[in-house]
C-alpha cells in the first residue's frame, strides 16, 4: 500500500468511527460549559441507540428512506427528555453530579434492555432495515486526491457531526445564549446578578447534552451496530467524555479529539495490513490508540482548565 | 432456521407470575427422581443472544416438548451477567434438584468442574470445552470442519483472490475457526490470500466495521466473521457497499447460526453462507441420553459434519451457486470419509498447508 | 430534633426504600408481582448460607473498588481507572500465585502485594501526568483501562498459559479460598478476602483520619493552593493518592484472582467492578465505613437479582433500574433532607 | 415629605440560626452618597442583597421613588434602576470587559452578539463617567481597580440610578480610591444616588452626605456626616470608644534578619516583575512595603516564602541562604506568612478551624508522633489560639468556611504568630476588616516587633503603612526606590514615590 492508499483508507473510516463520538462530546461540552459534569453521556448514548433502533424497526415501513433521519430525531427528543432526570438531580436537587451521572448510566442500560425484552421478547432487537448508508458526494467525489479522501463513501451523519461542531462553536461563542451559558458555568452568581436564570440555563444545557447524546447513540446504532442490545454502547460515552476534556471543553476541540480517536483506531486496524508493520505483535497495535492519546496529552496538549463552576450545584444566596 | 424461532423462545420468559419453581426450592431436600428435569446456565450472552445460548435453550425446549416439560416445570435456564455469576447460577440449579445441568460456553469450564466435583449425584454437560470431572459430559463441535467448508465456499466465490477472517478473540476456540477456514480456502486455491484480523472483543461493532471497511477497500471480497456482535459491524459495512453498488462482489459468512437475515439489503443479501453450529441438536441428544440412563459422563462428544453438529447454510440460493454447493458437498464427503483431516490449530494448519 | 448524625443514617436508608418502592411501581406497571420479586431478591442473596456466602463474596471486590474511588475522591481526584487497576491487579496476583509453590505465609502475601503494586503502577502514571503536566486524570485513566484490558488478555494467552483463554490455576499456597468457609456456606466461594477487604477499609480510615500523610492528602484534596503554601508537596500527594487508590483497586482484582476464581480468564469486555466502584464510593459518601455498607448493598442486589427471573419471573434488568433509582435518591439527599425538615416543622 | 429614591423600612432577614437584619430602616435621598456603616457581620451586605433582589426579607417593605415594590430577583432591581457592585466581584474571569458588561442584556445583530456596537457603547459610557477600561481586555488580565470600574460600568450600562457599592475601596490602592471618589462625584452630578459600604471612616467623612449605622443586625440610626465625627461614627458602630492612632513605642532594631540582594523574579506569565531588588529587615522593626499593586510585591513575597523560583539574587535569613528552598524549608527556617488571599492560600475552608491551625505543623510534635496525628493536642492548641486571638467561632471543630472574614483572618494570624517566627510577613492583613478587628491586628504586629521579631508589612493602605511601620520601603517597578521613616514623610510624598518619582532629600538611612 502506498501512503495515499493508506490515508485513503484511514480517513473515511476515522470519520464514521468518530461521528457518534463528536455528537455526544458536543453535548458534553454544552453540559459542562454550563457547570454540570456529565459522566452520564454513556447512558444518554444508550438511550439514543435504543430509541433510534426501536423507532426504525417500528416505522421503517411508514417512512421509507426518511426513517433513519426521523429515528435520530426521535432519539434526540427522547434522550433529551430522559436527561431531565440528570438536570433535576444535579440542578434542582443539588445532587453530586458525578453520582447522578452514574445513575443515568445504570438507568439507561437497565431501561433499554428491560424494554427490549418486554417489547421484542429477547435480549436484542432484529437488525434495522433502514440504516444510514454511505454515499459519494456528486462532483466533489471526482476531485482527484481530495475526492476519495473526503467525499467518497461518506456518511451524511459524519458531515452533520462536523457541521454541528461548528454550529455549536458559533452558538457558544457568538450568540447571547452561548455567552450566558458559559457565564453560568464559570461564575453562576455573577450570571444570576446579571438577571440570568442559572437553573434554566443549566436545564437547557443538560437537555442539549441529552439531545446530542441521543443523536450520537442513534447514529452509532444506525451506521455501525444496526441493532440494540446490552452490548451496543460499551464505552463510547466514556470516550466522548474523554474527548470533551481532551478538547478542552471547546466544541471544535472536542470534535478534533473525537476525530483523533477515530484516526488512531483506524490507524491501528490498518497498520495490521501494512507490510512494514505486519510483524509488530498485535498487542501493540491494539493499545496504540490509547497510548497515542496519552502521548498526545502528555506531549503537547497538557493542562486544561475546566469551567470554574463545573460540578458545583448553584445555591442561590450562598457565597 | 434457528433465527426464526427466536420468538418462541421468548414466550417463556414474558410475564408469567405463577412461580412454580418457588415451591421447588422449598422442598429441595426431597428426591425428585421420578421426573427427569434439565436446566442450563448461559454465559454472558444470555438466552436470547441469537447465538449458541439461544440455540442451546431451543434444544432444551425441544427436549421439553417431547417429554411434556415446560419452563419452570422440568426445564429452566439461568442467565449470567458476569464471569462471577456462573457459580451461583449453577448452584442454584443444583439446589433445585435438576438431574442434568448444562453449562453453555467454554467460560464455564472451571466453574462447572468445581460444582460437578461437589455434586457427584448430578449430571452436568459442558458446551464448547472439555472439563475433567467424571459427571460432566463434554460437548464440543468440529467448528474447524464447518469453517473448512465455508472456506471452500469463500474460495469459490472470491474474484479478487483475497478473502478475510475477522475473529472475536484470539483464543484457542476461535483459532479453530480460523485454521479450518484457511485450510478450506487453500484447498481450493492455495494462491488466495487470507487476511486475518482479531477485534479482541465480541461486542465491538465499531471495530468490526473499521476492520471490514479496511478489508473490503483493500480488495477482500468475502469475509468470514467469528466475532459475535462485532460481526454486526462487518455486516453493516458489507451492506453499505452493496447498497451503493448492488453489482459489487462483497460477501459475509456468518457464524454459529444462519445469519441470512442479517445480510438482507433490499432484494440483495450479502450473507453468502453461515457456519451453523447446532448446539440445539447436541443439547437435545445429551438430555435424551441422560434421561435414558446412558449419560456419557467424562466423555467428550464431538459433533461434526457427520452428525449435522456443524453445517453450512444454503439459504442464499442466488449466491451459493450449484458449483459452490457441489464443491462444498464434495469436500464434506471427503471429510466425513476421513480422506481429509481438517486442521484445528495453527500448527496443524501449517502441516496441512505443506501437504497441499 | 434530628441530629446531623441521624440524618446521615436516615437519608441513605430512605433512599434505598424509595428506590425499592419505585422499582415496585415499575414491576406492577409491567404486570409483575413486586412482593414475589423482592422475596426472590432476598432469597437469592440471603435465603440460605450458600447465597449468603456468594453475596459476601461479591461484596469483597466492591469494597476494594469502592475504597479505591473514594480514596482518590478524598484527595480531589476522580479515578475512573479502577476498572483497569482491577484487571492488572487480578493478573499480577494470578501470575505470582501460579508461578511457584511455597509456604503460604510468604506466597499469599506476595501475591497480594503483587496485585497492589500492579494496581498502584496503573494509578501512578495518571498521577504522574496530573502532577507534572496537569493532564486531566479522567482521560488518562479511561485510556489506561483499555490498555489494561488488552495487555492482560495478551499476557494470559502468551505468558500465563499456553495460548489458552484462562491462565493457569494458582497453587493452594496463594489461595484465599477456605474449605472451612466453603463448607460453612454450603460450598459457596466465600473466601478470606472479605477479611482483607474489611482490613483495607480500616486502613483507609486510619490512613486518612489518623496519620499525617492522610492530613496532607485531604488538605490537598480540598485546597491545593493553601496546601502548597503550607509547605506540602502537592505533586507528591497527587501521585501518592493515585498510587494508593490504584493499590486498593489492584487488591480488588486479587480478590477475584486469589479468591473467587483462582485463575484469570481473558475478558472480552470490562469486569465492571471498577465502574460499579464509582457508584459504591459515592453511595458510601467516600468514607470507609460508608463504602463497606454500600458495597454490601450493591453485592446483595447484584447476587439477589440473579434469582429473580428463576424464582419470580421478574427480569433481572429491573434490579439495574432499582440500583439506578437508589443512587439517584442518594444523590438527591438534599431534597430528602429538605422534606424531612418540612415534616419536622409541620409536626411541631 | 422628603424626596427618597429608595426606602427600606423595618427590614428583617433571617438565616438559619441567625437574624442578619433585624428591623433596619434605610432611606436614601435623591442625589446623595449614603454611607452604610457597621462591623464585620453586622448585616450590611445582607441588607443590600435584599434591596438587589438576591434575598427575600421576612418582614418590612421597600419603596422606590415612593412606590412600594416587591423585588424578587435582580432583574427587577435592574428594571427599577438599582445596580449593585458586590463585595466579591461578580465578574467572569475568562470573559472580556465588554462581555461582562453586556452579559444578560446583549445588543444583537441577527441573533448574534453585536460585539462591535457593544464595545463602542462601553467605550462611550466609560468616557462619559471617566471610568478608564480596555473594552476588549480579559478580566483575568486587568487590575483589581479596573475590575471595579467594570462592575460600576455594568450597573450604568443597565441604566442604574441608584448604585450600591459594597466595600469598593477595600481592594483598591490609594490612587485607585482617589479615582473612585472622583467617579462617584461625577455620578452624583449626573443625577445618580449612591449607597456606599465601607469600613474606612475617613472616606465616609470625605464623600458621604449621610450615614446609616447598623450594629449586630440592628439599625442604630442615621446621621448627617458633616455634623458628625469619625469618633462618633466609630462608637455608634461598635458601641464603645475606638482609638485610631496605633499606640506604639519607638522601635529598637537589632541584628539583620532578612537580607535580600539583587533579587530577580518573573510572574507566571514569564514577565520579569522583581528586577534586582535589595531589602533588609532587622529584628525588632516593622518594615512597611508601600507601593501600587502590580509593582512586584506579590512576586517578592512569593519568592521569599519559596512559592516562586527566583531568577537571580540571594535571600538570606539569619545569615542562612534560603533562596529557592521549598516552602516547608523556608517556614522551618523561621518565616511566617499571612497571605493576601486568605481563601485561596490561607485556609483549607473545608477543614475545621482546629486543623487549619496546624496546617504547617501537623507533622511535628506535639501534633504528631511517629506520623500519627494527635487530635487531642491539635485541638488543645487550637482552643488556646482561639482564646488568645479572640477568634469568634462556635467551636474549634467548626469548618473554617463558616467563619466571617475577620475571624478567618484572626485564625490565620494566630497560627502564624504563634509559631514565633524570626520573620513575619503580613500581606494586607486587615483587608476588608472592621476597625475593631484592624485595631486588634495592628496591636498584634507591634507586640511581635517588641518581642524582637522582624516584621514585613505589605499594604496598599498608606494609613496603615504610616501608622504601623517603623520604616517604609517604597517599591516601584520591581525595585525598592526609597527607604523613609514615617516621621519624615507624609501621604503626599509617599504617593509620589509610589508613582515612581525620585526622592530629593536622600531619606532613610
Ligand atoms: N448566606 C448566608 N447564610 C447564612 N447566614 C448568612 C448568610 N449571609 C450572611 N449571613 C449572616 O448574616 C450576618 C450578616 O452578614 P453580612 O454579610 O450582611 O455582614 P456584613 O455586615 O456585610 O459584614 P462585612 O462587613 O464583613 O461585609 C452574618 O453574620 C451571618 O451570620
Ligand atoms: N453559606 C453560608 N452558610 C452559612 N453561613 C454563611 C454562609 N456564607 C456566609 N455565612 C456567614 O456569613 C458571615 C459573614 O460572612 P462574610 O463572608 O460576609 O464575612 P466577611 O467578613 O464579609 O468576609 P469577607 O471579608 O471575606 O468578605 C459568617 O459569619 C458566616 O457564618
Ligand atoms: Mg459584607
Ligand atoms: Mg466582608
Amino acid at each position: 500500500m502506498g501512503i495515499l492508499d493508506i490515508i485513503q483508507s484511514i480517513i473515511p473510516t476515522a470519520l464514521f468511527f468518530s461521528a457518534p463520538l463528536i455528537f455526544t462530546a458536543l453535548g458534553g461540552v454544552f453540559s459542562e460549559r454550563s457547570g454540570v459534569v456529565n459522566i452520564g453521556l454513556e447512558g444518554l448514548m444508550v438511550m439514543g441507540a435504543f430509541v433510534g433502533i426501536v423507532f426504525n424497526l417500528t416505522f421503517a415501513d411508514v417512512f421509507g428512506a426518511a426513517t433513519p433521519w426521523l429515528s435520530i430525531l426521535a432519539a434526540m427528543v427522547v434522550s433529551s427528555i430522559f436527561s431531565i432526570i440528570h438536570a433535576v438531580a444535579s440542578v434542582s436537587f443539588r445532587a453530586d453530579q458525578v453520582v447522578s451521572g452514574v445513575a443515568i448510566n445504570f438507568l439507561a442500560l437497565g431501561l433499554g434492555v428491560f424494554l427490549t425484552k418486554q417489547w421484542y421478547g429477547k435480549g436484542q432487537t432484529d437488525m434495522v432495515s433502514q440504516p444510514f448508508y454511505s454515499l459519494d458526494i456528486p462532483f466533489l467525489s471526482d476531485v482527484p486526491i481530495l475526492g476519495p479522501l473526503f467525499f467518497q463513501d461518506m456518511y451524511m451523519t459524519s458531515y452533520l457531526a462536523i457541521f454541528i461542531a461548528f454550529i455549536a462553536w458559533f452558538i457558544l461563542y457568538k450568540t447571547p445564549f452561548g455567552l450566558r451559558l458559559r457565564s453560568v458555568g464559570e461564575h453562576p452568581m455573577a450570571a444570576d446578578t446579571n438577571g440570568i436564570n442559572v437553573y434554566a440555563m443549566r436545564y437547557i444545557a443538560v437537555m442539549i447534552s441529552g439531545a446530542m447524546g441521543g443523536i450520537g447513540g442513534s447514529v452509532f446504532a444506525l451506521t455501525i451496530a444496526m441493532n440494540f442490545s446490552q452490548s451496543t454502547i460499551v464505552g463510547q460515552g466514556f470516550m466522548s467524555l474523554a474527548a470533551v476534556i481532551f478538547g478542552k471543553w471547546h466544541p471544535l476541540g472536542a470534535m478534533g479529539a473525537a476525530l483523533f480517536f477515530g484516526f488512531a483506531q483506524s490507524l491501528s486496524v490498518i497498520s495490521a495490513g501494512i507490510p512494514l508493520l505486519e510483524d509488530i505483535p498485535q498487542i501493540y497495535l491494539l493499545i496504540a490508540p490509547y497510548v497515542l492519546t496519552i502521548l498526545a496529552l502528555a506531549g503537547f496538549i497538557g493542562r486544561a482548565e475546566a469551567p470554574k463552576a463545573n460540578g458545583e450545584p448553584y445555591i442561590k444566596g450562598s457565597r | 432456521a434457528c433465527g426464526s424461532s427466536g420468538e418462541e423462545g421468548s414466550e417463556g420468559n414474558a410475564g408469567d407470575d405463577s412461580s412454580g419453581s418457588d415451591t421447588n426450592k422449598e422442598d429441595s431436600g426431597e428426591a425428585a427422581d421420578s421426573d427427569f428435569s434439565a436446566a442450563m446456565v448461559t454465559d454472558i450472552g444470555g438466552v436470547d443472544d441469537k447465538s449458541f445460548n439461544q440455540s442451546a435453550w431451543e434444544g432444551l425446549q425441544a427436549f421439553g416438548e417431547e417429554n411434556g416439560l415446560a419452563q419452570g416445570e422440568g426445564i429452566d435456564y439461568a442467565q449470567s451477567e458476569n464471569d462471577a455469576d456462573y457459580m451461583p447460577n449453577l448452584n442454584r440449579l443444583v439446589r433445585e434438584d435438576y438431574n442434568l445441568i448444562f453449562g453453555i460456553g467454554f467460560k464455564l469450564t472451571e466453574s462447572l468442574n468445581t460444582v460437578a466435583e461437589q455434586n457427584p449425584e448430578t449430571d452436568f454437560a459442558l458446551v464448547d470445552a472439555v472439563a475433567e470431572a467424571e459427571n460432566i459430559a463434554n460437548i464440543t463441535f468440529k467448528e474447524h470442519q464447518g469453517s473448512f467448508l465455508v472456506g471452500v465456499a469463500a474460495a469459490m466465490k472470491t474474484e479478487s483472490n483475497k478473502v478475510g477472517f475477522v475473529g472475536g478473540e484470539n483464543s484457542e476456540l476461535i483459532k479453530k475457526f480460523e485454521s479450518g477456514f484457511r485450510a478450506g480456502v487453500a484447498s481450493v486455491n492455495p494462491d488466495i490470500e487470507v487476511n486475518v484480523q482479531y477485534a479482541e472483543s465480541f461486542g465491538a461493532a465499531d471495530k468490526g466495521k473499521v476492520i471490514a471497511s479496511n478489508m473490503y477497500s483493500g480488495g477482500v471480497d468475502v469475509i468470514y466473521h467469528a466475532s459475535g456482535a462485532t460481526g454486526n459491524g462487518v455486516f453493516a459495512q458489507a451492506k453499505d457497499i452493496k447498497k451503493n453498488d448492488p453489482s459489487s462482489n462483497v460477501w459475509v459468512i456468518g457464524v454459529d447460526r444462519d445469519q441470512h437475515e442479517e445480510g438482507a439489503i433490499g432484494d440483495n443479501n450479502v450473507t453468502l453462507t453461515s457456519m451453523v453450529k447446532r448446539v440445539d441438536i447436541a443439547v437435545q441428544e445429551v438430555a435424551a441420553l441422560s434421561q435414558s440412563g446412558e449419560f456419557p459422563g467424562g466423555e467428550v462428544l464431538e459433533f461434526g459434519l457427520e452428525d449435522d453438529g456443524v453445517s453450512v447454510a444454503k439459504t442464499n440460493e442466488d449466491a451459493m451457486t450449484d458449483d459452490i454447493v457441489k464443491e462444498v458437498e464434495n469436500w464434506k464427503q471427503k471429510i466425513i470419509d476421513g480422506e481429509v483431516e481438517v486442521p484445528s490449530t495453527e500448527d496443524e494448519l501449517d502441516e496441512y498447508l505443506n501437504t497441499l | 430534633m434530628f441530629s446531623n448524625r441521624l440524618f446521615n443514617i436516615l437519608i441513605p436508608v430512605i433512599s434505598v426504600v424509595l428506590g425499592l418502592l419505585a422499582g415496585a411501581v415499575i414491576m406492577i406497571s409491567f404486570g409483575y408481582n413486586p412482593v414475589a420479586g423482592y422475596q426472590a431478591l432476598w432469597n437469592g442473596s440471603f435465603g440460605d448460607t450458600y447465597f449468603f456466602g456468594e453475596t459476601i463474596r461479591q461484596v469483597t471486590p466492591y469494597i476494594f473498588t469502592g475504597l479505591a474511588v473514594a480514596f482518590a475522591f478524598r484527595s480531589g481526584l476522580f479515578n475512573i481507572g479502577a476498572e483497569g487497576q482491577v484487571i492488572v491487579g487480578w493478573l499480577a496476583s494470578v501470575w505470582v500465585g501460579a508461578s511457584f509453590d511455597g509456604p503460604m505465609i510468604i506466597h499469599l502475601p506476595l501475591a497480594l502485594i503483587a496485585a497492589a503494586l500492579a494496581g498502584a503502577l496503573w494509578g501512578f502514571l495518571p498521577g504522574l501526568l496530573k502532577a507534572k503536566l496537569g493532564v486531566h486524570e479522567v482521560i488518562i485513566t479511561i485510556m489506561m483501562n483499555y490498555i489494561a484490558l488488552h495487555v492482560s488478555n495478551t499476557l494470559i494467552r502468551t505468558v500465563l498459559s499456553e495460548n489458552k483463554d484462562t491462565s493457569d490455576k494458582i497453587t493452594d499456597s496463594a489461595s484465599l479460598a477456605s474449605s472451612w468457609l466453603m463448607e460453612w456456606t454450603s460450598y459457596s466461594r466465600l473466601h478470606y478476602g472479605i477479611l482483607v477487604a474489611l482490613f483495607a477499609a480500616v486502613v483507609m480510615w486510619f490512613l486518612l483520619e489518623k496519620t499525617t500523610a492522610g492530613f496532607e492528602l485531604r488538605s490537598v484534596g480540598f485546597n491545593k493552593h493553601a496546601s502548597e503554601y503550607a509547605g506540602m508537596n502537592v505533586g507528591k500527594n497527587i501521585i501518592l493518592a493515585m498510587v494508593i487508590s490504584g493499590a486498593f483497586a489492584g487488591l480488588g482484582g486479587a480478590m477475584e484472582g486469589l479468591g473467587t476464581f483462582g485463575y484469570m480468564p481473558t475478558h472480552s469486555a470490562f469486569t465492571n467492578l471498577g465502574f460499579d466502584g464509582i457508584a459504591v464510593a459515592l453511595l458510601g459518601g467516600n468514607h470507609a465505613l460508608g463504602v463497606v455498607l454500600s458495597a454490601i448493598l450493591f453485592g446483595t442486589l447484584k447476587i439477589g437479582a440473579l434469582n429473580m427471573p428463576t424464582e419470580a419471573d421478574v427480569p433481572s434488568e429491573l434490579v439495574e433500574i432499582v440500583i439506578a433509582l437508589i443512587i439517584f435518591f442518594v444523590a438527591s439527599s438534599y431534597i430528602i433532607r429538605w422534606a424531612l425538615l418540612r415534616l419536622k416543622k409541620e409536626g411541631k | 415629605m422628603e424626596n427618597y429614591v429608595v426606602e427600606m423600612l423595618n427590614i428583617r432577614k433571617e438565616f438559619p440560626g441567625i437574624v442578619a437584619n433585624d428591623n433596619i430602616t434605610l432611606q436614601v435621598k435623591q442625589g446623595e452618597i449614603h454611607a452604610l456603616l457597621g462591623e464585620n457581620g453586622a448585616g450590611k451586605s445582607t441588607l443590600m442583597n435584599v434591596l438587589f433582589g438576591l434575598y427575600q426579607p421576612e418582614n418590612g417593605e421597600i419603596k422606590v421613588k415612593g412606590e412600594k415594590v416587591n423585588i424578587t430577583d435582580p432583574n427587577i432591581a435592574n428594571r427599577l434602576g438599582i445596580g449593585m457592585v458586590h463585595q466579591h466581584f461578580m465578574l467572569v474571569d475568562t470573559f472580556t470587559v465588554t462581555q461582562n458588561i453586556i452579559l444578560g442584556s446583549e445588543p444583537k445583530k441577527g441573533g448574534t452578539i453585536d460585539i462591535k456596537t457593544a464595545e463602542k457603547e462601553v467605550a462611550a459610557l466609560s468616557d462619559r463617567y471617566g471610568l478608564k477600561v480596555d473594552p476588549s481586555a480579559k478580566i483575568q488580565d486587568i487590575s483589581v481597580g479596573m475590575q471595579q470600574r467594570v462592575e460600576i460600568l455594568k450597573t450604568l450600562y443597565r441604566g442604574a440610578d441608584v448604585l450600591i457599592l459594597d466595600e469598593p475601596t477595600a481592594v483598591l490602592t490609594p490612587q485607585e480610591i482617589k479615582e473612585l471618589i472622583d467617579i462617584m462625584n461625577s455620578l452624583i452630578k449626573e443625577g445618580k444616588s449612591i449607597i456606599l459600604i465601607t469600613h474606612k471612616l475617613k472616606e465616609i467623612m470625605e464623600v458621604c452626605d449621610r450615614c446609616t449605622v447598623v450594629r449586630k443586625g440592628q439599625g442604630i440610626g442615621t446621621v448627617t456626616v458633616k455634623d458628625s465625627s469619625p469618633d462618633e461614627l466609630a462608637s455608634l458602630m461598635v458601641g464603645r470608644e475606638i482609638s485610631f492612632k496605633t499606640e506604639k513605642t519607638a522601635a529598637n532594631p537589632k541584628e539583620s534578619i532578612l537580607s535580600i540582594k539583587g533579587l530577580r523574579a518573573k510572574d507566571s506569565r514569564k514577565v520579569e516583575m522583581v528586577k534586582g531588588l535589595d531589602l533588609e529587615v532587622r529584628a525588632g522593626e516593622i518594615v512597611g512595603l508601600a507601593g501600587v499593586d502590580g509593582n512586584g510585591q506579590s512576586e517578592l513575597i512569593e519568592a521569599i516564602t519559596g512559592l516562586r523560583k527566583t531568577e537571580a539574587g540571594t535571600i538570606t535569613l539569619n545569615g542562612k541562604d534560603i533562596t529557592n528552598l521549598p516552602p516547608r524549608k523556608v517556614t522551618e527556617s523561621g518565616v511566617a506568612h499571612i497571605p493576601q488571599d486568605r481563601h485561596k492560600f490561607g485556609l483549607v475552608l473545608d477543614f475545621p478551624v482546629g486543623e487549619n491551625m496546624v496546617l504547617q505543623t501537623y507533622h511535628k510534635a506535639p501534633f504528631a508522633k511517629k506520623s500519627m496525628l494527635s487530635y487531642k493536642n491539635i485541638y488543645e492548641h487550637a482552643k488556646r489560639l482561639i482564646k488568645e486571638y479572640d477568634v469568634r467561632t462556635p467551636s474549634a471543630f467548626t469548618k473554617a468556611r463558616a467563619l466571617s472574614g475577620g475571624n478567618q483572618q484572626k485564625a490565620i494570624i494566630g497560627r502564624e504568630v504563634d509559631r514565633s517566627p524570626d520573620l513575619l510577613i503580613a500581606a494586607q492583613p486587615t483587608r476588608g476588616l472592621d476597625v475593631g478587628a484592624i485595631e486588634f491586628i495592628h496591636k498584634k504586629l507591634i507586640e511581635e516587633r517588641d518581642k524582637g521579631r522582624a516584621v514585613l508589612l505589605l499594604s496598599f493602605e498608606l494609613d496603615e503603612v504610616l501608622n504601623v511601620s517603623d520604616r517604609i520601603a517604597v517599591m516601584f517597578d520591581g525595585k525598592i526606590v526609597a527607604n523613609v521613616t514615617p516621621e519624615e514623610t507624609n501621604e503626599q510624598e509617599l504617593g509620589l514615590l509610589m508613582a515612581g518619582s525620585k526622592l530629593e532629600k536622600e531619606g532613610g538611612r
